[in-house]
C-alpha cells in the first residue's frame, strides 16, 4: 500500500448510523458545538440492524476511504435487539473481509448513545486521523478504474 | 420524471455562518431531478414553509429537500407543510446541514462541500421516496386480564371503568392472588382482606368484566386489535348458575385432610372446597384429584345434601373464545419452596417456615385465627429467627436479583409478631436493608426502635434442631464477623420471589418474551415498562420482576391505561414506516424462499407465514409475511434478508443505496 | 498451401520479437493449474502443456467486458465519449487450437449478420492468430465430429504444428499470415516436407453431423426428452462462457454519479434470467427449454440462417461443466433416440 | 458398488421408488450425477470415493420436487447439506428416501432426519488438510499479499455463477445478483463486482456453509471459494458456536444472538 505523503488528501468517510442513538448523538455534537473534521458524511438508518453489510461494500466500490458504523449500545437499541443482530453480522463481516485483505482499520464500528455528542467526535476526529495515515483507498479506487477495462491482455 | 424541490433554511445565521448558503442552493439547482432550489432566512417561519407550499404548487414538485436542521427538529413541521399544499409529507426529507454540518465545522469551503453533498444525497433519496399513507388496524375493545391477583384485579377495574369490556381469566377457583392470603399490609399495617375484597366484589359485578375463574389461556393467536384468545374453562364439577354458594357441600364432604393452598399447608381443606370464606366467586368446586368419587367411584355425598342439585360430576372441560384488542398479564409470583436451603431445614424442620405462611399465621382468617403459634406444636414461640435473603442475591444457590419485597415484609413480621407477642423477642439476619419505599424507612426504623426487633446483619449458616428448640448459626458482620448463636423457637425465611409457575410456557403461547429466571420482559426497561415486545400485549405486576402492592397497582394502573389508550380509537393508527415482503408476478410471486429464518430475527413477532393459493386453493407455495400492526420498523430482517425479498418503506433498498452512491460521487 | 518450417530457436525468438515489436502478444500460460490465454512479456511465460485453454480464444475480439461508449451528465446535460478505436491493440495471438481459430467464422457470422459490428471486426482484424495443431486430445475433444480436425488451418493465419525434434512446421493460411511471415522473414527456414499427419492427435469421431443437423428440428417439441437431458443441468453459465462460438451479450449502464458508461458483456441462455420479462413471465420456464436452446441454436438456427454450425467440438464446455453435461454425448442421443 | 445396484433396483422393481438421485461413470471416468427410473438402469449406479459431488440441490428443483416416490444416494456433504436445507425449510421430512453408507461401506437407508442428524453426528465437520494448509498459508499473509491473492483470483471469475448454481444452500429463485433495481452486484465481470458477488456469496453462506467445497469443484476457472465460506464457516464455530448441516432445528448463526457476544472491535 503507498502510503500518502501529500497533505492535500481528504479522507472521504461515509457514517452509516442508527436513527435512535446515534444520529441523535451526532445532534447533540451539533447543538453542544463541539468541532469535527467535515470528512465524514453521515446516513440514517433506523437501526443498526437494518444496515446491510453490502452497503458498506458498495461505499467502499464508490470511492470511500473510510467506514463508520455506529448504533446503540447493547441493551439500548430502541428495537432492543437489533444491535445485538448487527454485532454477529460485523463480527464475521470484517473476519472475512479482513481475510481477503481489505483493511479494516478503515471500517470503525462503535456505539454512541444519543447523549454522546463529545464521543462521536472523538470517533470522528479520530478515524479521520487514522484514514488520512492509511492514504485513500487505493485497493479499491484500483479496481474501481480498471472495473470496466479488464480483458484478456490486461491481466 | 422528479421535480425536486430543494430548500436551503440559513437558520438566521447559525447555518449561513459556516456554511455558504447560496453557492449550496446554485449547486443543488443542477442536480438531475431538481426543479427549484432556493435559500431562504427561516424556512421554518410562515413565510419559510409558505416557499416550500408555494414551490410545490408553481412546479408541481414531485419531492421536497428542506436542508436546515435535524430531522428530529422539524421533519413534522415540513411534511406538514407538503401536506397542505397536497404533497404526500413521506415525500419531503429533511437534509441535516445544521447539527450535522454548520454547527460542528468551521467556516470554509469544505464545510460548503459537504452541505452540498449532504443536500445531494438527500436529493437521490427524496427521489426514491414513496407516498405513504398511515395504516389503520380495527380493534375490538376487548381486553383479556390474564391472572385476577392484585394486579389483574386494578387493571381489570381501570379498563372497566373507562367504559370497555374486560375478560378476566384466573387460573384458581378464586380471584384474590397472593394479596388475599396477606394478613397486614406495610407500611401502613392496614389489613390487605379488607382492601382487596372490597375490589374482588367490584369485578365479580362490574357490567363490562366477564370473571373466568378456573380457568386458563389455551392457545392465543391474531396481533395487536384483534387478538383471538381460546380459554379453558376446567370444570368445576358443578353448575354456577343453580349453586348458591349455601356451602352445604363443604360442610358434609368426608375428605377433610387436604392441605389448603391458601393456607399455605398450615391448614386443611375439602374435596369439594371454596379456597378462603372471601372466595370471589364463593362458589365451590371439586378437587377431584381428591374427591372420593373420582378416586374410588363411590360417595357423592356432596350430590345429595346439595339443595339446588347442582353437582355436575361428569362436567367436562369447556371452551370460549374472545376477540380481544389487548392483553394484560397479572399472573404474579411465587415464592421458593423448594428444599434450596437444607442448611436452614426448610421442610425437614416444621417450625422453619417461609413469609407467605406466616403471613397465614398472623391473618385473623388464618387456621390460628391470628395468633402466633408454631406449626409444630401450637406454641407461642418466644424468640423468632427472621432470615432475609433466603435464596436472593446469592447467584451460587438461588436467584442473583433481589427479590425487593423482603426486607420490608420481614420488617412487618417481625413487628406484627412483637405487637401480639409482647414478650417475644424478634431477630432479623439480613444482608442490607433496601427500604426505598415512601415511608418504608420510617417503617423499619420503627421496628427497630419502637418494636426493638433485633437486626444482625450477616448470614445464617445453618439451622439444627437440639433439645426442641431452632439453633441458628450466624455471624454478625458488624461486630468483626463474631459468630452469633440464637436458640429460636421458629425461623422465618424470606424466601426469594420467583416466576409463576408455567408463566414460560404462557410467555410462549403468547410470543411475549422473558428473561432467565422466566419473568416476562417489558418492552424497553426505562421507556416501556407496561408493554411487551409483542404489541398490544402488556404487563402489570409482578409476573415481570417481584413487586410490593403499591407498585404492581401502579404498573396495573398503567398497563390499564395504556390499553384505555389503545381502546380510545376505533382503528389503530402506526407508522407506515414498516418492512414489506415483496410480491413478484407469477410464476415466481415472490422472490422470498420461504426459510423463515427471519421469523427468529424478528424483536417484535411480526413476520409469520402466508400461503399463495392458486384460484382453487392450493397452495402455491408458503413465503413470509409481516404484519404491518405489529412491525415496529427496525429493518433488521431486510438486512438479514439474503435474496432481498424484504424491504423497508422509508429506508427502502433503492434509496438508501442511492443514497451511498450519491454521497461519494458528484 | 505454403509451408515454412520454424526451429525452435527461432520460434522463441519470433516471440521475443512479436513482444518488443508493435504487437501484444497473447498466449496459454500457467495459471496455477490450469492453462489459460494471457498478455505475455517474454517466451518462457507460454506453456505447451494443453489439450485446449480453459477459457476460448474469443475474448481477443469479443471481450467478456466491452466498453461500448462513455457518458456524463454536466448541469443536466449528456455527454457522450463514443468507443475509441485506436485503443484496440494489435494483438498476436499464439497457440489457438484449430477449434478455436474455427470459432471466429461462427462469432463473426453473428457479430456481421444484418449490420456488421465494428468494434468485433476492427478487433479481429487487428488480431493475428497463429495456431498450433493438437498431438493430444482428450475424453471431451470431439472436433472430428463438427468437421474439424486437430491440424485444421481454417481460421488461423498461421498454424505451427510441432515436429518430434521441437520445430514447428509453418502453414501460412491466409495473406495476414503472410505478412507476419514477411516481417519476420530471416526466422523462417524453407519447409523439409514432414508429413503433418502422425503429428496430430487421434480424436475419434462421436456422432455423424448431418445427421444430428438433419433430425434436430424433428425433436423440438419433444419436452419429455430435453427434459431428461437437462435433469442434471444446474443452470448456470459455464458452458456458455468457455465456448468460442457463444455470442449472446448482455448490455449494462454501468454508472458513479455523473460519469458511466455502457457496457457490453458476456451472457448465456442457460441462466434463467436470460429469457425472463418484465412481466414475470419467462418464455423459457424450465432448465429443458434452456438446453434445447443451447442445441438448436448451435444445431438448427446457426446451419439454418448462417449456413454455419455454431460447435467447434472443443468440448470446454463438458470441461467446464459442474454436472459433466457432456455435449457431444447428449448431441449423439439425439440420433440415437 | 453391487449393493446399491441391487438395493436401488429393488426400490424401483417393488415399487418403493420412481425415481434414483445419484451417482453415474460420466466422461473420462469421473462422476456425475445421474437419475434412474427403470430397475435395469440401476446398473449405472455407482458410488465410490469419485462420487464426492454434492448433490442435495436436485431435492428442492421443481422438476424433481414433483415426483413422489424419491431416493437420493447420499455421500456425507449431500447429508449435511439436506439437515441444513430441512432447517432452512426447504425440504420436508418424508418427501424423499436417503440412502447412505456406513464407513464401512455399507448401504443403509436413513428413514427420518433425525437418523439423518445422528449419522451426521459420527462424520467428520473439519476442512481437509490441503484446505487447512491454504487457510493457514492465506491467513499468514500479510494484509496486501491477501489482497493481492484475492484481487488476481477475482479477476479471473468469469461470473458464470456455476458456484451458485452448485451449491445446494443456493435455493433462492431470485438470487440478489439478478436484482437490478438496485443493482446490487454488476453484471459485468470485472475484478470490483466480481469481489462484490464473492463476499455476498460467503455472507450468504454465513452459518450455513457445510464446507463440502461444491463452489470451488464447480468452478471453471478453479478459484479457490470455497475458502471464504469456510472462513465464515470457522468462525462461526469459533466464536458462535454454531455448525451448519447438524441439526435440523438449528437457528442460523445470524439470525440469533447472545448479549455477551464478542465486541471488543466495537468503540
Amino acid at each position: 500500500m503507498e502510503t500518502n505523503n501529500n497533505n492535500s488528501f481528504e479522507p472521504k468517510v461515509v457514517a452509516f448510523v442508527c436513527n435512535w442513538c446515534t444520529y441523535a448523538g451526532a445532534d447533540l455534537t451539533g447543538t453542544s458545538r463541539i468541532k469535527y473534521a467535515p470528512n465524514v458524511k453521515i446516513i440514517r438508518f433506523p437501526c443498526t440492524g437494518r444496515i446491510d453489510y453490502m452497503l458498506l461494500m458498495k461505499a467502499f466500490a464508490n470511492g470511500a476511504d473510510g467506514i463508520i458504523v455506529s448504533g446503540c449500545h447493547p441493551n439500548d437499541c430502541h428495537y432492543t435487539s437489533g444491535n445485538f443482530h448487527a454485532r454477529r453480522r460485523w463480527m464475521i463481516f470484517r473476519n472475512l473481509c479482513d481475510f481477503i485483505g481489505m483493511d479494516m482499520n478503515r471500517v470503525v464500528f462503535s456505539w454512541v448513545s444519543a447523549a454522546e455528542g463529545a464521543k462521536w467526535a472523538e470517533i470522528v476526529n479520530t478515524t479521520v486521523d487514522t484514514i488520512r495515515q492509511l492514504g485513500p483507498a487505493t485497493s479499491f479506487q484500483k479496481l474501481i478504474k480498471n472495473s470496466v477495462f479488464e480483458e484478456v491482455g490486461n491481466e | 420524471m422528479a421535480r425536486i424541490g430543494v430548500f436551503i433554511c440559513h437558520c438566521g445565521e447559525n447555518i449561513s455562518a459556516t456554511v455558504d448558503c447560496e453557492k449550496v442552493a446554485k449547486v443543488a439547482s443542477e442536480f438531475p431531478g431538481v426543479a427549484v432550489s432556493v435559500d431562504y432566512k427561516y424556512m421554518c417561519s410562515d413565510p419559510g414553509q409558505n416557499l416550500v407550499k408555494e414551490a410545490i404548487i408553481e412546479h408541481k414538485l414531485t419531492g421536497v429537500v428542506v436542508s436546515a436542521c435535524s430531522p428530529r427538529m422539524h421533519e413534522p413541521t415540513f411534511r406538514n407543510a407538503c401536506a397542505e399544499a397536497g404533497l404526500n409529507p413521506f415525500l419531503c426529507e429533511m437534509a441535516n446541514i445544521r447539527e450535522h454540518c454548520s454547527w460542528v465545522h468551521e467556516k470554509g469551503d469544505a464545510t460548503t462541500q459537504k452541505a452540498i453533498d449532504i443536500v445531494r444525497t438527500l436529493v437521490e433519496k427524496v427521489k426514491r421516496n414513496e407516498a405513504l399513507a398511515p395504516i389503520y388496524v380495527p380493534i375490538s375493545k376487548t381486553a383479556v386480564v390474564i391472572g385476577g391477583g392484585v394486579a389483574g384485579i386494578q387493571a381489570a377495574l381501570d379498563i372497566a371503568d373507562a367504559g370497555h369490556k374486560v375478560v378476566m381469566v384466573e387460573r384458581e377457583p378464586s380471584i384474590g392472588g397472593h394479596m388475599s392470603q396477606l394478613s397486614e399490609t406495610f407500611p401502613t399495617l392496614d389489613c390487605s382482606q379488607c382492601i382487596l375484597t372490597p375490589r374482588m366484589v367490584d369485578v365479580a359485578r362490574h357490567p363490562n368484566i366477564t370473571l373466568y375463574t378456573y380457568a386458563e389461556i389455551e392457545s392465543v393467536d391474531g396481533s395487536i386489535g384483534n387478538f383471538n384468545v381460546k380459554i379453558r374453562l376446567k370444570s368445576k364439577s358443578l353448575d354456577e348458575k343453580v349453586c348458591t354458594g349455601c356451602g352445604a357441600c363443604i360442610q358434609k364432604c368426608p375428605v377433610k385432610k387436604i392441605p389448603s393452598e391458601f393456607e399455605q399447608g398450615l391448614g386443611m381443606r375439602t374435596a369439594i372446597y371454596v379456597p378462603f370464606p372471601q372466595a370471589v366467586p364463593n362458589k365451590p368446586v371439586i378437587d377431584r384429584k381428591n374427591c372420593t368419587y373420582y378416586i374410588k367411584g363411590k360417595c357423592k355425598v356432596c350430590e345429595i345434601v346439595c339443595p339446588t342439585k347442582a353437582i355436575r360430576f361428569d362436567q367436562e372441560d369447556s371452551f370460549v373464545e374472545v376477540q380481544a384488542g389487548a392483553l394484560l398479564l397479572a399472573t404474579g409470583f411465587d415464592v421458593l419452596k423448594t428444599s434450596a436451603f437444607p442448611e436452614y431445614g426448610y421442610g425437614k424442620y416444621k417450625d422453619v417456615i417461609d413469609g407467605l405462611q406466616f403471613e397465614r399465621l398472623a391473618s385473623a382468617s388464618g387456621p390460628t385465627k391470628g395468633e402466633i403459634r408454631r406449626p409444630s406444636d401450637g406454641q407461642i414461640p418466644k424468640k423468632i429467627v427472621f432470615i432475609a435473603c433466603a435464596g436472593s442475591r446469592d447467584p451460587a444457590k438461588g436467584r442473583e436479583y433481589c427479590s425487593k419485597i423482603c426486607c420490608m415484609y420481614t420488617a412487618k413480621h417481625a413487628m406484627l409478631y412483637k405487637h401480639k407477642v409482647h414478650e417475644g423477642t424478634p431477630y432479623i439476619f439480613y444482608m442490607d436493608i433496601r427500604a426505598t419505599g415512601k415511608m418504608y424507612e420510617e417503617f423499619v426504623r420503627r421496628a427497630i426502635e419502637e418494636d426493638e426487633v433485633k437486626y444482625i446483619r450477616g448470614r445464617v449458616s445453618q439451622v439444627y434442631e437440639k433439645n426442641g428448640k431452632l439453633i441458628v448459626r450466624g455471624v454478625d458482620t458488624l461486630l468483626m464477623g463474631q459468630p452469633v448463636e440464637i436458640e429460636a423457637d421458629m425461623v422465618v425465611l424470606a424466601t426469594a420471589g420467583i416466576a409463576n409457575q408455567g408463566s414460560e410456557e404462557l410467555a410462549q403461547k403468547l410470543h411475549v418474551s422473558y428473561d432467565k429466571h422466566k419473568f416476562f420482559s417489558e418492552a424497553h426497561p426505562k421507556l416501556k415498562p407496561v408493554e411487551t415486545n409483542t404489541a398490544g400485549i402488556f404487563l402489570a405486576g409482578a409476573c415481570q420482576s417481584t413487586k410490593d402492592i403499591p407498585e404492581t397497582v401502579a404498573a396495573a394502573s398503567g398497563a390499564a391505561a395504556k390499553v384505555v389508550g389503545l381502546f380510545s380509537n376505533d382503528m389503530l393508527k402506526r407508522d407506515p414506516l414498516i418492512a414489506i415482503v415483496k410480491k413478484s408476478p407469477p410464476p415466481v410471486y415472490s422472490s422470498c424462499t420461504g426459510c423463515f429464518m427471519c421469523i427468529q430475527v424478528c424483536p417484535y413477532q411480526a413476520i409469520d407465514k402466508e400461503e399463495i393459493k392458486d384460484r382453487n386453493g392450493n397452495i402455491i407455495k408458503t413465503i413470509s409475511h409481516i404484519n404491518p400492526g405489529l412491525c415496529q420498523g427496525c429493518g433488521t430482517c431486510v438486512a438479514f434478508c439474503k435474496s432481498k425479498s424484504i424491504d423497508i418503506l422509508g429506508y427502502n433498498h433503492d434509496q438508501v443505496y442511492a443514497e451511498v452512491s450519491a454521497l461519494l460521487n458528484e | 498451401m505454403e509451408r515454412k518450417l520454424l526451429t525452435k530457436d527461432s520460434y522463441k525468438l519470433l516471440i521475443s520479437k512479436i513482444i518488443s515489436g508493435k504487437y501484444q502478444l497473447v498466449a496459454p500460460v500457467k495459471v496455477d493449474a490450469l492453462v489459460d490465454f494471457r498478455r505475455i512479456k517474454s517466451a518462457d511465460e507460454i506453456t505447451e502443456d494443453y489439450i485446449v485453454t480453459v477459457s476460448s480464444a474469443k475474448s481477443v475480439a469479443f471481450p467478456r467486458n466491452e466498453k461500448l461508449f462513455g457518458f456524463e451528465k454536466n448541469n443536466k446535460k449528456l455527454e457522450q465519449t463514443d468507443f475509441d478505436f485506436d485503443s484496440i491493440p494489435h494483438t498476436v495471438l499464439l497457440g489457438v487450437r484449430p477449434c478455436d481459430a474455427m470459432g471466429f467464422a461462427s462469432l463473426t457470422s453473428i457479430f456481421c449478420w444484418d449490420s456488421v459490428d465494428k468494434i468485433y471486426t476492427t478487433r479481429l482484424e487487428r488480431t493475428i492468430i497463429i495456431g498450433m495443431s493438437c498431438a493430444k486430445a482428450d475424453a471431451s475433444c470431439f472436433c472430428t465430429s463438427v468437421k474439424g480436425n486437430p491440424g485444421n488451418t481454417a481460421g488461423n493465419d498461421l498454424l505451427l504444428t510441432k515436429t518430434p525434434d521441437g520445430d514447428y512446421i509453418t502453414e501460412i493460411v491466409t495473406e495476414k499470415g503472410a505478412k507476419l511471415v514477411a516481417e519476420f522473414y530471416e526466422l523462417f527456414r524453407e519447409d523439409k516436407g514432414a508429413e503433418k499427419e502422425p503429428l496430430l492427435a487421434n480424436v475419434p469421431e462421436v456422432f455423424e453431423l448431418d445427421g444430428i443437423l438433419a433430425k434436430i428440428n424433428s425433436k423440438f417439441d419433444d419436452e419429455v426428452f430435453w427434459s431428461e437431458q437437462a435433469m442434471r443441468c444446474l443452470g448456470c453459465g459455464a458452458c456458455a462462457y468457455v465456448c468460442p462460438t457463444c455470442a449472446c451479450f448482455d448490455i449494462q449502464d454501468e454508472s458513479h454519479g455523473k460519469t458511466g458508461q455502457r457496457v457490453r458483456c458476456w451472457d448465456s441462455c442457460g441462466l434463467s434470467l436470460f429469457t425472463l420479462h418484465t412481466s414475470g413471465h419467462n418464455p423459457r420456464q424450465n432448465q429443458g427449454q434452456r438446453w434445447r436452446q443451447r442445441l438448436m441454436h448451435k444445431f438448427s438456427y446457426m446451419p439454418d440462417r448462417l449456413n454455419t454450425v455454431g460447435c467447434v467440438g472443443c468440448g470446454r464446455c463438458s470441461r467446464a461443466c459442474p454436472v459433466d453435461m457432456n455435449i457431444a454425448e447428449h448431441l449423439k442421443s439425439i440420433i440415437d433416440n | 458398488m453391487n449393493n446399491i445396484q441391487q438395493k436401488t433396483k429393488e426400490l424401483l422393481e417393488s415399487g418403493a421408488c420412481t425415481l434414483i438421485i445419484g451417482y453415474e461413470k460420466g466422461t473420462g471416468g469421473k462422476a456425475r450425477p445421474v437419475f434412474v427410473r427403470k430397475a435395469e438402469h440401476a446398473a449405472k449406479l455407482i458410488f465410490d470415493e469419485s462420487c464426492d459431488q454434492n448433490i442435495a440441490g436436485y431435492l428442492y428443483r421443481q422438476e424433481i420436487k414433483n415426483e413422489s416416490k424419491k431416493a437420493i444416494v447420499a455421500n456425507n456433504h449431500t447429508l449435511k447439506s439436506i439437515v441444513e436445507l430441512a432447517s432452512e425449510n426447504q425440504i420436508h421430512e418424508g418427501d424423499f428416501m436417503v440412502l447412505a453408507f456406513t464407513a464401512e461401506g455399507e448401504i443403509i437407508e436413513l428413514k427420518s432426519f433425525e437418523e439423518i442428524e445422528k449419522h451426521v453426528a459420527t462424520l467428520y465437520h473439519g476442512l481437509n488438510d490441503e484446505d487447512k494448509a491454504t487457510m493457514q498459508k492465506i491467513e499468514a499473509m500479510t494484509m496486501e499479499e491477501r489482497w493481492g491473492f484475492w484481487e488476481n483470483e477475482f479477476s479471473k471469475c468469469i461470473k458464470c455463477y456455476a458456484c451458485r448454481a452448485s451449491c445446494p444452500m443456493c435455493y433462492c429463485p431470485t438470487c440478489t445478483v439478478e436484482i437490478n433495481q438496485p443493482q446490487w452486484i454488476p453484471v459485468p465481470s470485472h475484478t470490483l463486482g466480481n469481489l462484490e458477488w464473492h463476499v455476498m456469496r460467503a455472507m450468504h453462506l454465513a452459518g450455513r456453509c457445510i464446507t463440502c467445497g461444491q463452489c470451488a469443484k464447480s468452478c471453471p476457472l478453479d478459484l479457490p471459494i470455497h475458502l471464504l465460506t469456510y472462513k465464515v464457516a470457522l468462525d462461526s464455530e469459533q466464536y458462535f458456536d454454531s455448525v451448519a448441516g447438524t441439526s435440523v432445528c438449528a437457528n442460523n448463526v445470524l439470525a440469533t444472538f447472545k448479549t455477551e457476544d464478542h465486541e471488543n472491535f466495537i468503540r
